[in-house]
């Protein structure tokens, strides 16, 4: 039995990836020296050629590990900062994700871009600060964002075993979680919810680091007597639909708690599909960043503008007023 | 089909010239949708550069792309058939002329973006040289390309890592309307071997010294040599897309397209075979073939418009939910 | 009196903008030739130094538009295809429109991006035929989706005069409209929808090009007694909640039609919003593209993934049941 | 504040230096929340360019952006407040020290993203030679940066148009834990120079030195002469980031870091001025004195959290709404 972080999680995935399948190789800046943790060691044990420190050229290594990827090498590039994905847009949305379409179904490209420490991190400011995942959902590129280290190996694992590009979102504030665990980890199928609290009176959905946020409301909330299922979606896209149904056919009442912006984010998704298909008892309610939102530097405005737990308490108890 | 013998290469270039004016009729009768941005002009680039390829040997593409796909060996039926929009096309008519590929020949696709196959040869060119194969990737881009970003960070990267990449510029004088006097500071040697890539400047109108030229470059390169940049100087008979046909632009003087067109590289190819009547009559069966099996190829079924949206066969939701 | 195209309407804008104010601009590409229309004669009017034509050089002069609008002029880029968004995506959402917040409120960036041609043009297949207006809404940039030659005049006038950067699209499918004018154009402020046409049985709110779907569809019903209210949001962000709401008190019933990927989009947030704020008498529904769509070349396929009248006029009937 | 003489670039030295050592102290304490990139090492150049500049003058700055700042003027107190988050802090405590920015002084900011700046001063270079004013712009970048596509974008534009922007390339020699020997091909001074732009390669350590090249570079550029680049070597004495004063990295030998801090240009500039303990205790009062201010400065009210979001005075909708 281990006492495995989310970080160190991440780092046994893509150790036991490199060590299971020569066709994956890691991209990606100061991945060498393990900066960002999840890299850490894995140079000195596969070699310069499988993990490779990349110069500051964003655009041409993911276009780099594009190419890699059609020649059947299945890469996995780490981001350091979510604004780097907004760099390299063109290359995963528009060559990536379209040339099996486009193509004709000649090509996959099995790509895996993974961004430890995305949101808010404390002190780093606008410009490293987003939670950029609903853009990949609404284009369709498939799109993780595990809450826990277990989730985190077998998400990881699954992203990189996928023969479609995948983005994975490692969430700032889950990277310090910590889990026992025992022998090997599976790994998790892309697209499949996971409830971690069962619950009968409101559906709580989830997203990344504020699945422990509801977790602790949620059981703050039992003394009350209110019973909150929390479901977290774990992959954004494909979402899993029929999990959000068969919870909220027993709430019938819904909260999303989600640290992007509100305007056409995953938020506003979950609201959409729950209103065009099931009869919520009470108007759903959701909780994010405000609309287009930008984080200051100073912690007392960054905060202020991400998710808490209070506000999901305030609209735990407004959907139970109905 | 070889290009080994100038005859083979006239036989090509003919190929080439007849097909994309059969594409021209083909956008006046309606039957190609949206136009093509024809290659008229520039054959003895894309003869003479494939002529040094192997089979297994890859190439990314521009959107002026039938010549590279057509001489790296693809069947004229099923690209214009591609072009027609018909489930007989390469790409079961879902790419189009902008995205034609077989990556069965190595043609990792014509490419809609400028620039963005650049860092996707050096991709695979990485992909070869790890897996210790001798495989030569070859990067076709126009003067316009040498202006994006994304195309000098795969320059840096090809050169750091000296893998097996042939740059060709294909020079052709403008991007569209705009003079590469007045939008390319510098040279375009120079910006290749500012990186430390030799650089040569090629007639692109003489396919003898374009292959010549190449087969440095690719013995080279295949050999371990590292990365080369051809600067290949043409130009492009037809207006930049066939677009041009209908609205009058005056960016280019009469007397500048006259003069090129006396050095017409189907001419020149013509010479070094002496008669060419029976190449010719081949060719023109070919095409009429080409263009018989085009037509006569079903429309794709609009039930299947999502068909390879994603590799692992994710049937994404639909857009409107009866 | 005279009868205006959407694409003079741009023009005209355009014109009336750089003529008033002389710290505006344009940058693009093949705007001299006003290739794309919206240019059409400008360079020779205000000169080289105002009309600027642009190397293919995205990133850089986007960068560029941004450094002249802090330094006090108010650029405006033309972009030719919606793709090229893709590329300038950092300079865009995480420099352009965060200056004024981490500058606390120093910078200003007067910055408007016009793409003529959004969404899809026949044949010209999966990386032209995007319309991600959507993610612009969700980062917070001021996304103005114009349906009507009037409000695309008015509509571009309020981006150029706004402190803030504002993405104006320009439905290639609303390029063809034509309207009949008189006298000089209002400015039409940002965030305001308008109403097409009242009803009291159901909400439609279109989108773009789909406006006059709507609006067909709309006419169709009334003969079966059916009283569609028409509602353009004009501006995605920010929405004009106001009106929606108003209109909703009044149908209880919405039906959201919108040219884009379904997952997130502007479709989602409409229906999320009302889904939390107002009591519908019938589950809402939205007609979109598929989720994470591609359009493929062929036409029949591309057509199969676009919002039809044919859908909307189905969900109406679907609304109206409850 | 001058820095007409040896003895004010002295003072000035000395200033960014003890600021640095007093950032380092409050990251320690926690006062700094996130961490800097220290500039400690590198205080020549800054003080040579800023030197040569005039009060009208531009600049953009990078992640490493204190002794830029400070050297083109701006009120140490005041940087100091918004590195410790406090609204009495240049940017109201928004920005934090990646985006510290006084546009009254034209710095256009800090930047958290590589390479990012170099547009942004084109840009507004380009608008001053448009209103005929004779302002230069200086785009300060580390040796990272000569890897980003956009910043050679730049070059090239800056080339083309001839406009009055000189880059300073601050070669440290890393980029993070990347060296540049194995990230950058060729040479910086012959990238610049590819473009056509004139290239000097410059002692980084020796402020007089730096200052020398960039008077010639700028006086150049005022009159019209085009864009100029400064290759400095430099060296940076602390890690990339504070936070490696808490991880062990081994990217740079001991012997290096020593024999480059040999070369200081502390003590350089000191030995030019002969007796320097009257400016030293001035200094060590002025950051006493902003020390004081910048932990008295009151923190932000968490209600202006969106604060400038928008320069139209556009307040967005909440994250959570009641
Ligand atoms: C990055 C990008 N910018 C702009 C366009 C629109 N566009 C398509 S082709 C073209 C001109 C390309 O010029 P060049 O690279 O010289 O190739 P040529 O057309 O001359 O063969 C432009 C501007 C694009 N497709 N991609
Ligand atoms: C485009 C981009 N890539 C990566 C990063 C993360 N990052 C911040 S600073 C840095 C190294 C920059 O090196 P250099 O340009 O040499 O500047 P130095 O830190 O040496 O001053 C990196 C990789 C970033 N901020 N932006
Ligand atoms: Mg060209
Ligand atoms: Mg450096």
């Amino acid at each position: 039995m281990s006492w495995l972080s989310y970080t160190k999680a991440l780092n046994r995935a893509l150790a036991d990836a490199l060590a299971e399948d020569p066709s994956v190789c890691l991209f990606g800046e100061d991945i060498g020296a393990g900066l960002a943790g999840p890299t850490l060691g894995l140079q000195k044990r596969f070699g310069t050629s499988r993990v490779v420190d990349t110069p500051l050229s964003e655009q041409g290594f993911t276009g780099v590990a594009v190419g890699a990827a059609l020649a059947g090498l299945r890469p996995v590039i780490e981001f350091q900062i979510p604004a780097l994905l907004f760099l390299v847009f063109e290359q995963l949305v528009n060559q990536a994700h379209k040339f099996s379409l486009m193509t004709g179904g000649q090509a996959s490209v099995p790509l895996t871009c993974l961004v430890p420490g995305s949101g808010s991190r404390d002190g780093w400011a606008g410009q490293h600060s987003d939670h950029p995942y609903g853009l990949f959902a609404h284009m369709g590129v498939k799109t993780v964002v595990p809450a826990t280290p277990t989730d985190a190996y077998g998400l990881l694992r699954s992203a990189i075993a996928d023969p479609d590009p995948v983005v994975v979102f490692a969430p700032a504030a889950a990277l310090g979680v910590r889990e026992d665990v025992t022998g090997p980890l599976p790994a998790i199928p892309l697209g499949q919810a996971r409830i971690h609290r069962p619950g009968t009176d409101v559906t709580v959905v989830a997203v990344g680091h504020l699945v422990h946020e509801a977790l602790a409301v949620a059981r703050e909330l039992t003394e009350q007597g209110i019973s909150v299922e929390v479901l977290d979606p774990r992959t954004l896209y494909p979402f899993d639909w029929d999990s959000l149904g068969a919870s909220l056919e027993k709430t019938g009442r819904l909260v999303v708690i989600d640290d992007s912006n509100r305007s056409c984010g995953i938020g506003a998704e979950i609201l959409a599909t729950a209103a065009e298909q099931y009869r919520l008892t009470a108007p759903p309610r959701r909780i994010t960043r405000p609309d287009g939102a930008v984080l200051p530097f100073a912690r007392e405005l960054d905060r202020a503008l991400q998710p808490s737990g209070d506000q999901l308490r305030h609209a735990v108890h407004a959907v139970l007023k109905h | 089909m070889s290009l080994r013998t100038p005859a083979d290469r006239y036989r090509m270039i003919r190929l080439i010239r007849g097909f994309e004016e059969l594409a021209l009729e083909l956008v006046a009768s309606g039957d190609i949708v949206g136009g093509t941005h024809p290659y008229i002009g520039q054959e003895a680039v894309a003869v003479g550069v494939c002529s040094a390829l192997r089979p297994e040997d890859r190439l990314t593409s521009t959107h002026r792309g039938h010549g590279h796909v057509l001489a790296k060996g693809a069947d004229p039926a099923r690209l214009l058939a591609e072009l027609t929009g018909r489930e007989g096309g390469l790409n079961r008519g879902r790419g189009g002329s902008m995205h034609a590929a077989d990556l069965s020949l190595g043609i990792l696709g014509a490419n809609g973006i400028v620039g963005a196959g650049a860092p996707i040869a050096v991709g695979a060119a990485w992909a070869a040289q790890l897996a210790g194969e001798p495989r030569v990737v070859v990067s076709f881009f126009g003067d316009g390309a040498l202006n994006q970003g994304v195309l000098l960070e795969s320059f840096n990267l090809a050169a750091m890592w000296q893998v097996p990449v042939v740059f060709v510029c294909e020079n052709n004088g403008y991007a569209t309307t705009l003079p590469a006097a007045v939008a390319v500071a510098g040279s375009a040697l120079g910006r290749a071997e500012a990186f430390g890539i030799p650089a040569v400047a090629v007639d692109g109108m003489d396919t003898e010294a374009v292959r010549e030229a190449a087969l440095a470059a690719v013995d080279r390169a295949r050999s371990g040599g590292g990365p080369e940049f051809l600067e290949c100087s043409t130009y492009r008979f037809e207006g930049h897309h066939t677009m041009e046909r209908r609205i009058k632009l005056d960016y280019r003087p009469a007397e500048e397209i006259a003069s090129w067109r006396e050095r017409d590289p189907l001419a020149r190819a013509a010479a070094l075979v002496g008669d060419t009547t029976a190449i010719d009559a081949e060719v023109a069966e070919q095409l009429y073939q080409a263009r018989e099996f085009a037509l006569a190829s079903p429309a794709p079924d609009p039930a299947g418009a999502c068909d390879h949206l994603y590799a692992s066969g994710l049937r994404p939701r639909a857009g409107a939910v009866a």
